[in-house]
């Protein structure tokens, strides 16, 4: 497959469009003129791009949570509920999975089996079955703005079917929504069928309609170190950006060390803006959202409110534009409506007691430099690799592992890299795999590895990744033995 | 003993199911435990962990459902080994295998309906899982 | 009333003792000989003082609940609970309000109305009532050591009985447990009958039975700053340190901002190791406790947790030696058991998620200076109005509004002082009343407060003061205007 | 309307109740709020609120109760207002008036059933507690 960063041409976006308009019968009620007149009838509170941006005016942390149920009653009221008994200020159609691979025969006898059973046999929305105009009645219900979450490697249809829908915020990415969300789809195709969307995007913005698209930070959740989900979202952005995007909001999932944590969202920022200054998308607005503790969580309610305060905690100090929640249901199940509002207020009432509180921790300038040269290293890798072009240089990089995201099904992913945590329990590599590192960054990780080693009396090994991976379900951050 | 053939588990993650990090922990963890794993990874479908167990001659198939969709996958699961000729082989399932918070004996009721032989809970530790199929297996006696 | 910092005489104490044991029958239950035989023949796993040293050398941080019910029964399944459920570190009888202030017959009434109706009609233990042989049944119903927790002017006869009932640990002092908790006695009595139940500590000291003591940090629990806090918690220390006491743990509330909360920890353990040291009495042991947030909690029980886990957060970055958890029935009454082991298990993740991280803000010494200063020059004012001696001073010291605790309900205090939240949350002083500050202290004070004003657009007045008592409650630190 | 007696309020905390930060600012809100308060501050018991009123002509007894052990402090209080000559003098509660976080509903009518006329829940704002007794007091119409 033959791919270059560089914005879709008209007549080619219309060809593809055709195709993908019916890969589902619900494509036919996409129009995008009469999609966009929609967009533009709706109160200004309801987009996603301004709401954001008001607040990264205002230096606060909006919170939102994971949501989404087959049936689109349950829908409606689930995102009703979150509104007003979770306090939510910014709403989610969490996409099912079949929806996500693109089977919705499988989406459509899960719906029907929903309704036949009373209760959800799908882990999320399906939206695309529900078309367009079921999407806008779940948006019309509520009165803040919504996204689009999910974890889709061939997203098209599903972007205009919710475009054309009302929603104003879209998650997602080439890199992001392939290596932890697939097993056989090469990075090529997703990076093209990402260009698509990012390229929907940029249509609705050419006609005044400001859609918020958002890299998907946490990749696999599961001690993912900075500097790689950095790279991801950067490169992301770029990609986007080329197509025409003009609100980009850069993710991260909460490492669990505070001073790691407020580094990883101070140079998340700083380094997308740079490198979209750099590369000529200057006009890009940007902002970014952490995720609460994406990995194993406590099956206790009690201690998983911990884990949820604690993601808080990292959002608030970090000042990240947004947070997304987790509920005392994580390790369990898809929570019910109320124990997600729970994990709503929860993180609403630690956010708002720490909002007025600033971080400043005097080892928090070597972190942040620590984090530069790593996602430097990674994404110039890339573009030296793509020989300039960074759409083509994320496909070499991530099968050259120069970009490698730990515990990823996907076969694109070298998975060589392997992470744990040191001994204050940020999280550093183990084996840096094929990482462009510097011989200083590798040593720099290699002795905060070692002084844990040290400290447990035993060696760094692939036990002590084990340990780490269930470290946080068992009620700590750092997997020592006992 | 030392010359007795090892226990062949066919694993895999079922459905659209991406969910990767249980299932290289216990393909590790089975491996240590001394079985050989023939792990399919994530997104299996029936048909391919029944391929892979006539192939293998497998003694037992190890199902993962992380992601709420498994009551859907599982479906026919029985029926499908029976007619592959694989009858009677034992079938196993964990992970979070339904939708939500639900009580565990009615899952497991479901699940046993299905046709399947033991049926586990969120968040079964990989002791708990070795030591349940070394009971199925009677591999009471056996050193690991 | 005649009143001195000098060690009790054998003869003096006989005396007071024999007019003690009889203010209700339990009292005959008392023998000092043998309730030390008993002491020296239980496992060293419950002494308090033992555990408590420990987890100091460990740097950890112990969890202790509050919890105290009217029925033996009742409370050794409630204890059981908490342990085994709850993961507590540490247990507590915390005693009803009817002992507190010496009615015993009320409690007698409480105990019986609470067996009549089948539920508690008492808020807490009320252990006199109960005598030495039910106490025993209780502590030796747990593996973990426990202690008593009040808020008795005259605990004189509460001592005797829990000491010789097997507690190893002992809250209250003088002034924390006047001040906070009547209305009409007089300094001078409190800080004698205290002296009383520290010289029986003493006195176990003495036969080789370490009973913990544990000055009440929090006061009144609402904004009271940490000079206030820490001044009454080194002055009790000294007072008690001079009946012979041998290890104490000195407590501090939550105030809510993190670089004041682990600079008033780190400051409470160093200035009462040495005010005890430049007294002479350098052979004692000193640990610290947290309380998390002490004032009015919100309603919800998710924002419950999110406050719950804010302490946490305060304790272990502060590593204080143990902390005392909240619930997440706070705002609305006595927690059933399973609540209780809820805050207790949502702190635990937290306290153990952060128990190796490290607090290094920039602005840390800063604060740390304030408060040493703030705090010296209350307890040297002290020991100033009272010509050397602490007992006499501290009386003079309150009377005068030197040491004036915000919200007290006893005329013994001042109440001159005005506290309210500064722009970043931390507690200042509005008002300072006579607080024996230096001008550059006050200066400091008006400035963060006029600060915070000007961020507000509004005039600090006693209004805002209002508005801080409600903001946790409310979600948020600060309480601005809407 | 100007020269009106203002209503008068005999306020305080029952029993060995500390609590003292509520009672505070409800002095303050009252007081605000045009009333004139006879505050007792805390550890009232029925005899002084009794003798408070009596003296003060009081329109009203405001109990608050936050230690939980309320309602044994208040039982018998409407029988001795009678029986010291204050016939029907409106008697209300509030704070966290019972042990534990019970069913208000409960709550409500064993307090009432005490003679108490009005019973408030846990958390009730003092702007709703105002309303409250401008209406009990028939002082609707009124300017504050
Ligand atoms: C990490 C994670 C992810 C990562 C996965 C990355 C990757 N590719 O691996 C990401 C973020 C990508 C992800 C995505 C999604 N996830 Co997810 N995820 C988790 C999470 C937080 C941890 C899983 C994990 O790795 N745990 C650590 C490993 C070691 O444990 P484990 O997976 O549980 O496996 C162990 C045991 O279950 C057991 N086990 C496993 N299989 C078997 C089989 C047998 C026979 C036995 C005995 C035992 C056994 O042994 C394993 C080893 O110890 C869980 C919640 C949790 N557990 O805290 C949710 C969770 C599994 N995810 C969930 C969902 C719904 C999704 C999404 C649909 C998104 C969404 N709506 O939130 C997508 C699904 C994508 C897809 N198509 O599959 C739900 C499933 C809900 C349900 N069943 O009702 C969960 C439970 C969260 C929740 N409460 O909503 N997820
Ligand atoms: C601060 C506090 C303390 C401080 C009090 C300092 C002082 N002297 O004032 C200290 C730490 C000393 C303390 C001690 C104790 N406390 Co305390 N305390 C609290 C806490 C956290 C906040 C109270 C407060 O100041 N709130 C702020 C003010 C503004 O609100 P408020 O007091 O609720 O008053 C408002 C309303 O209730 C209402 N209101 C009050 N009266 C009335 C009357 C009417 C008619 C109406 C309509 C409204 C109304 O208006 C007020 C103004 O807005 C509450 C829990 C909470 N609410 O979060 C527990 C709480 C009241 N305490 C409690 C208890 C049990 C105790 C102790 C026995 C210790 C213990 N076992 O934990 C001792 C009792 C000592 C004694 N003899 O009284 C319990 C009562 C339990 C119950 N009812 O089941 C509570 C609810 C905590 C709990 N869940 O266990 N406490």
């Amino acid at each position: 497959m033959d791919i270059q960063n560089k914005r879709i041409s008209d007549g080619e976006f219309a060809r593809l469009r055709q195709e993908v308009l019916t890969q589902w019968p619900t494509g036919k009620e996409v129009n995008l003129e009469e999609a966009a007149a929609y967009h533009k009838a709706m109160p200004a509170s309801r987009n996603f791009s301004q709401k954001l941006l008001a607040a990264k005016a205002a230096g606060k942390t909006l919170v939102q949570p994971r949501a989404g149920v087959p049936v689109i009653e349950e829908q409606i009221k689930l995102m009703q509920y979150l509104e007003e008994q979770g306090e939510a200020d910014l709403l989610p159609a969490t996409i099912d999975s079949y929806t996500r691979q693109n089977r919705y025969e499988e989406a459509e006898n899960g719906i029907a089996e929903s309704l036949r059973l009373g209760r959800a046999m799908l882990n999320g929305f399906p939206a695309v079955n529900h078309g367009v105009k079921n999407c806008r009645r779940v948006v019309e219900s509520v009165q803040v703005p919504m996204q689009v979450r999910h974890g889709t490697p061939d997203a098209r249809l599903l972007t205009e079917i919710t475009y054309a829908g009302g929603f104003t915020s879209y998650e997602g990415g080439g890199v992001s929504y392939n290596l932890p969300y697939c097993k056989n789809i090469p990075m090529e195709r997703t990076i093209r069928d990402w260009q698509y969307v990012d390229r929907l995007t940029g249509l609705y913005e050419e006609v005044g309609v400001s859609i918020n698209r958002e890299p998907y930070g946490p990749l696999t959740g599961t001690l993912v170190p900075p500097c790689i989900s950095h790279a991801a979202a950067i490169i992301e952005a770029l990609l986007a950006a080329e197509q025409g995007v003009k609100n980009i909001t850069v993710g991260y999932g909460q490492c669990g060390n505070l001073v790691q944590d407020v580094a990883a969202i101070r140079t998340l920022q700083e380094l997308t803006d740079a490198y979209l200054q750099q590369y000529g998308y200057g006009d890009v607005a940007v902002t970014t959202v952490l995720h609460q503790w994406m990995g194993g969580f406590p099956a206790d309610e009690a201690k998983a409110f911990g884990v949820i305060a604690f993601g808080s905690l990292a959002a608030a100090l970090s000042k990240a534009t947004k947070v997304i929640t987790k509920t005392p249901h994580e390790a369990v199940g898809i929570p019910t409506m109320e124990a997600n509002a729970e994990g709503l207020r929860c993180t609403k009432q630690m956010v708002n007691m720490l909002s007025d509180q600033s971080f400043q921790d005097e080892r928090l300038e070597e972190e942040k430099e620590i984090i530069r040269q790593e996602t430097r290293s990674i994404v110039d890798k890339c573009f030296e690799l793509g020989s300039g072009d960074i759409a083509v240089g994320v496909c070499r990089g991530v099968e050259a592992g120069v970009l490698d995201v730990p515990f990823a099904p996907c076969r694109a992913n070298a998975g060589l890299m392997l992470p744990c945590r040191d001994n204050e329990g940020a999280v550093r590599i183990l084996n840096p795999g094929n990482l462009p590192f510097s011989r200083e960054l590798k040593e720099f990780h290699r002795a905060k590895i070692e002084e844990r080693a040290t400290a447990e009396k035993r060696k760094a090994s692939f036990q002590m990744v084990i340990d780490d991976v269930y470290a946080i379900g068992k009620g700590r951050l750092v997997g020592r033995p006992r | 003993m030392e010359n007795r053939r090892k226990k062949v588990l066919v694993i895999g993650v079922i459905g659209a199911d991406v969910h990767a990090v249980g299932n290289k922990i216990l393909y590790h963890a089975f491996t240590d435990a001394g079985f050989e794993v023939i792990n399919l990874g994530v997104m299996v479908s029936q048909e391919e962990y029944i391929a892979a167990a006539i192939e293998s001659d497998a003694d037992a198939i190890v199902v993962s459902s992380l992601y709420g969709q498994g009551e859907l996958d599982c479906r026919g699961m029985r029926e499908k080994c029976e007619e592959a000729g694989l009858k009677g082989i034992p079938l196993v399932v964990g992970g979070n295998i339904v939708i939500g918070k639900q009580r565990f004996e009615d899952v497991e009721q479901r699940f046993r309906a299905m046709g399947f032989d033991r049926v586990f809970p969120p968040g079964t530790a990989p002791e708990t899982t070795i030591a349940a199929l070394r009971e199925l297996l009677h591999m009471d006696g056996e050193a690991v």
